[in-house]
């Protein structure tokens, strides 16, 4: 047993990572241009789960999603994974390669009365969504521009397809919660660069042991969630018992610390932080965006996997 | 100590509440623009209609001479009946500029300004705050160079909300060269159509643009504009600041307890519920908020920094109102809303005007006694 | 309406502050020695209540609580001052004279399965206690010495009384609520001198913003319980609408405010701090002993002065 | 990276549970006296006889030399059983002592001392802290004068644990007169009946007497009793801690998750109540606690201060495991029992071996990278 990264896994992430920088600095934001996804999808990003591909454990996948989410990158990168992964286990191989190829844009969504929200998905056809705790997916009609809360990613609604199919929920909450802790981790460099640079009362900000002390609690939190996701990754790709534990603390854990850390980023950066021209407050969003996303965990209904041994005496 | 009102409180009560009742408008102003000025100073020139404005102002300027349980009173009322927030773009002339006049303003600036901040004639906006000094004001470097009856102003100013509404503008420069910190600033009225002034709306994260920046090259002020004496700024800076700490932030703090109310009813949670819990803390915490503010007011005594317990206490239980708000919308926390737009609001509460660690440094050091060290 | 204190309320704490740090340090706690009431019998502490004593009014009668919780004095002071107004209510002005006279010990418990766990009460003939959420009050057998939790005053277990009467439960409310604003100031106290005084790293640690702010939190919580305590004991008094809300309230916020400075007193003294050997865990002890007295408030169930006014529109 | 156990990983924990269940004590011992060295000897007596103390130590020295992954198992099913806690009287000696020794200790120091350790025949104590240096180990004053081969030791040492049972202490002095800071120290075996040395124990919030001062009266220890070179027990200390962090911590670490599961059996907390999602909240940050615990063990590389990471979640989340346990008692807790004790306990865990502030301060400097200032 170990717990460091493949060589393989390492090039992987280091090259998905060069990418993003590249690619989708967060400056992109500011812009009001489109996601554009097909960087990521001639990166093969879409068709991890696919059969035959390299890298496809869940593990290597779920790591990739984090970079994403430190990146903010479209919640319809989970749906377009998500839903690859679907087509193949259906055995429609022809819908999942037009899906991981990029042809078939995938919204993610929540269900809310009759409706769905998608989130950025103008024209979409076929989406991932949230029905109370249970995840679904199929086509979806075009629906109509709904003002999103605070701007940045267009929001769409439209009425919620009857009869749709149920998707397993432990992959899409892995993926989920990975974007999450990409949040949490973008929070907490976003915070420490600012905290080292910014001057007040003549220091840098980072010298004044409150600001350390934001700083240590949001690594903290993203140590916590990122040991989590390794855990409850490998459990699932095992197919270990505990896994649908491991998945639920894991998304018990993971939109806390990201709000968390996004409302901290947003105090450590002060005036400027609660202004719309510091990056914090996309962070927020979008950790609060994914946070809708994530079906709701109800861990105290699985058994844990270290119970007690009861010996009478 | 005694808070039983009295038959007259209770009929002032009333007649708050009736007026309040009948008056307040039922719709939320629009955020910004020109449609948001007309709101707020149509809303002032009803209260004013009403002998409802200037209320903490002395009789002799216009205004009510309210006692401080009186403003209580009234705040409480105007919280329950949902009245449009005070923060609008009238807040600084009515809390901020027309109070430090009647403090300490000449005869002719009383008589030209006071009845038009109280009509809602005139838009006042601040201009305390610099980028790069953030809450450390005695940092500020914007000049005004004397020259003859003149002060020529050069700089930067930031966080200076409605300055593009404004007509005037109470403005915190360094009129003595060289000066250091709290030394040698003076506090100007500033006219915000002078030639030389540029005003850059700074969106919040809510999408809104109460705030702007304001740059100012070579601007002339008239010596005359000066409020409180030439380079006796910071003692000026600091009434202004009295005040707000006093009637304006009273209404926000009360108004708290009664949105936590509106919370409660419309969550509608479950006796013993995890919610139910969450919601009973808000309460208590609410509760204890309204008596902090009552004594904050009604006692004399105790520090200047006392202000800054209830301040304190009042910003980080707003974000969690606020939040526990957010939360309770679910999926349609997605989409714009007044809610969410209140929400994102609240993050400016434990920044502005100080962040909360700053004020947990004034508390540890002005009001404990700790040994002062560096702060953030 | 005013806050502030009268001359007369300002003399009366001024003289219990001087006999209780003249005769209550904190040091006695130490000693072993059981707790000696008679100097604050004869300061007529458990006689406010009754009819034709001065400053007998609620706030006052509180307020001097807060200072003997602020001294640790054993709960049997509670028990005592509520025994005496309840007897004087009940027209039995004896008893009454008894009891705030010294002469019949009360002692205050509270109640667990069939049994009654009064503290301090070495043969005790009479108890005011908590059995759920209901207050009693009335004649009990004396019990036997059962081992406290941490130390300190004495437990006594004895048979649950049945039948005794019920009491109304504000006054009770309002005067444990009172002590534990009283534990909350002794550890704000004891961690800024401490903090002053105590060096590290060459400097007083309370120049470290780490412990400057949980200072300032302490502050904050006495701050709130201290303001919210005047306005119960006025509403109380002057029987207003709100004073069930009130009460409640303060109920809620007194012993988490108590038990969370008493907590952070002894992070502040460090090593020292969990030893026998400072004072901080006696008053994290007594928070936790009175807030075991207390009867949980129901604050959700009932009507707050501040209602919105719904106006259709 | 793969958690996948093997068939012999399978068969390990199963070894493990079978003899734990068998062989565990079901009864909790005495907390202190001389009932407490008794039963924490025998129990280390009985898992060496059967082959299970000393399992990080290499064969070489009488140890089990089981892998990182083996210890895991080990202790998840050491805390399953309930089995004692191993913070007794053999810790010292197997955790810090021993793996000092085996790592730096002189052949003849090894020969000595090592088997005794790992048969529980001697007990040892720490004495790094002092009073008035409190975590800032590099301020210590103890000293010891070299006089020929002897070195003759004065001061004072606290939070010195089980110095009453000890037969030996490491003892950390500044044995370079005049030396500052880190340099001028030297690690060093101190027999604890030598003339000179008095024992004073310091009784915890919990009445419990773990701890004790040590005073150092013209204490007169062989040089040869110096561990890792004379004048260099500041990297003999680190290495010594270093243990702790690693293997000893990693027993109580996951034993905490146990103990979750057992405040939730016990509480029996209805679902949705406030309860149920306040131990919902736990049983999550006690499976995150796990695997960031396996992963500090399983994972190469990362920088010597991660550890602060695991040690403060794990020492926060006790506290609230513990705290919770003792609400949950209603009027009982007022009365003395294990889980009062425990409680009181934990309030040790932010505070000793470094506070949670100073833990704090370590991640933001150390693993963060922000400037460095003065500590708390």
């Amino acid at each position: 047993m170990n717990l460091d990264l493949s060589d393989e896994q390492s090039q992987i992430l280091d090259a998905a990572e060069a990418l993003l920088q590249a690619e989708y600095p967060l400056s992109r934001l500011r812009s009001g241009a489109a996601e554009d996804l097909t960087r990521l999808v001639e990166f093969g990003l879409f068709g991890l789960g696919l059969a035959g591909e390299d890298g496809s454990d869940l593990l290597t996948e779920a790591l990739l999603h984090a970079r994403l989410g430190r990146h903010l990158l479209t919640p319809s990168t989970l749906a377009a994974a998500v839903a690859a992964r679907l087509a193949a286990q259906a055995g429609d191989d022809a819908l999942a390669s037009r899906i991981a190829d990029g042809a078939l844009p995938v919204s993610a969504g929540v269900a809310t009365g009759g409706d769905l929200l998608l989130c950025d998905a103008p024209g979409a056809t076929m989406a991932v969504w949230r029905e109370g705790d249970t995840l679904r997916w199929g086509p979806c009609d075009s629906g109509a521009a709904a003002p999103p809360a605070g701007g940045g990613l267009p929001l769409t609604r439209t009425p919620r397809p009857a009869g749709a199919a149920t998707a397993p929920s432990a992959p899409w909450q892995l993926l989920v919660a990975a974007q999450l802790l990409g949040t949490a981790e973008a929070a907490l460099d976003l915070s420490v660069a600012y905290a080292r640079t910014r001057e007040q009362f003549g220091r840098p900000i980072g010298a004044f042991q409150a600001i350390k002390h934001h700083c240590a609690d949001m690594a903290l939190g993203v140590a916590m969630v990122s040991a989590q996701l390794d855990f409850a990754a490998l459990a699932l790709e095992a197919g270990q018992e505990d896994a649908d534990f491991q998945i639920a603390a894991l998304a018990r854990l993971a939109p806390r610390i990201a709000l968390r850390n996004a409302r901290m980023a947003i105090q450590i950066h002060g005036g400027i932080g609660f202004s719309d021209e510091a990056d914090a407050h996309l962070i927020l969003k979008q950790a609060h965006r994914l946070g809708q996303l994530l079906l709701p965990a109800d861990l105290m209904a699985l058994d844990a996997p270290l119970t007690p041994l009861n010996r009478s005496s | 100590m005694d808070l039983t009102p009295s038959p007259d409180d209770h009929r002032f009560r009333q007649r708050a509440r009736d007026w309040l009742g009948a008056n307040a408008p039922r719709h939320r102003a629009p955020a910004g623009g020109a449609g948001a000025r007309q709101a707020a100073t149509a809303w002032l020139a009803r209260c004013h209609a009403a002998g409802w404005s200037g209320l903490a102002w002395p009789r002799d300027w216009g205004g009510q001479g309210l006692s401080a349980d009186r403003l209580l009173i009234w705040y409480e009322e105007y919280a329950r009946t949902g009245a449009p927030s005070p923060l609008d773009c009238t807040f600084v002339g009515l809390h901020h500029a027309g109070p430090t006049l009647i403090a300490l303003g000449s005869e002719a600036q009383k008589a030209f300004h006071l009845p038009r901040i109280l009509q809602g004639q005139s838009i006042w906006c601040q201009g305390f705050s610099e980028p790069g000094a953030g809450s450390d004001l005695a940092s500020l470097r914007t000049s005004g160079r004397v020259e003859g009856d003149i002060l020529v102003v050069n700089g930067q100013k930031i966080w200076s909300s409605y300055a593009e509404d404004a007509d005037y503008q109470e403005l915190l420069i360094r009129t003595e060269p060289g000066s250091a910190r709290h030394r040698g600033l003076s506090w100007v009225i500033c006219d915000m159509r002078a030639p030389g002034i540029t005003v850059r709306p700074i969106a919040n994260m809510a999408g809104e643009t109460h705030f702007a920046e304001v740059f100012y090259d070579d601007v002339r002020i008239p010596l005359s504009n000066v409020v409180g004496g030439l380079h006796n700024g910071w003692a000026t800076a600091m009434t202004t600041l009295g005040f707000e700490r006093k009637t304006a932030a009273m209404a926000l703090q009360l108004d708290l307890s009664v949105r936590v109310e509106r919370l409660i009813a419309e969550a509608g949670a479950a006796p013993g519920s995890a919610l139910a819990e969450t919601l009973a803390d808000l309460r208590a915490e609410a509760a204890g908020l309204r008596a902090m503010t009552w004594r904050s007011v009604l006692r004399e005594g105790g520090t200047p920094f006392d202000g800054s317990l209830v301040r304190l206490t009042f910003a980080e239980l707003a974000q969690r109102v606020h939040r526990l708000a957010a939360e309770l919308l679910g999926p349609e926390s997605l989409l714009q809303g007044p809610v969410m737009t209140d929400y994102f609001e609240s993050y400016s509460e434990t920044i502005a005007g100080g962040t909360a660690e700053i004020q947990r440094n004034i508390i540890a050091e002005r009001i404990l006694g700790l040994p002062r060290e560096g702060r953030a």
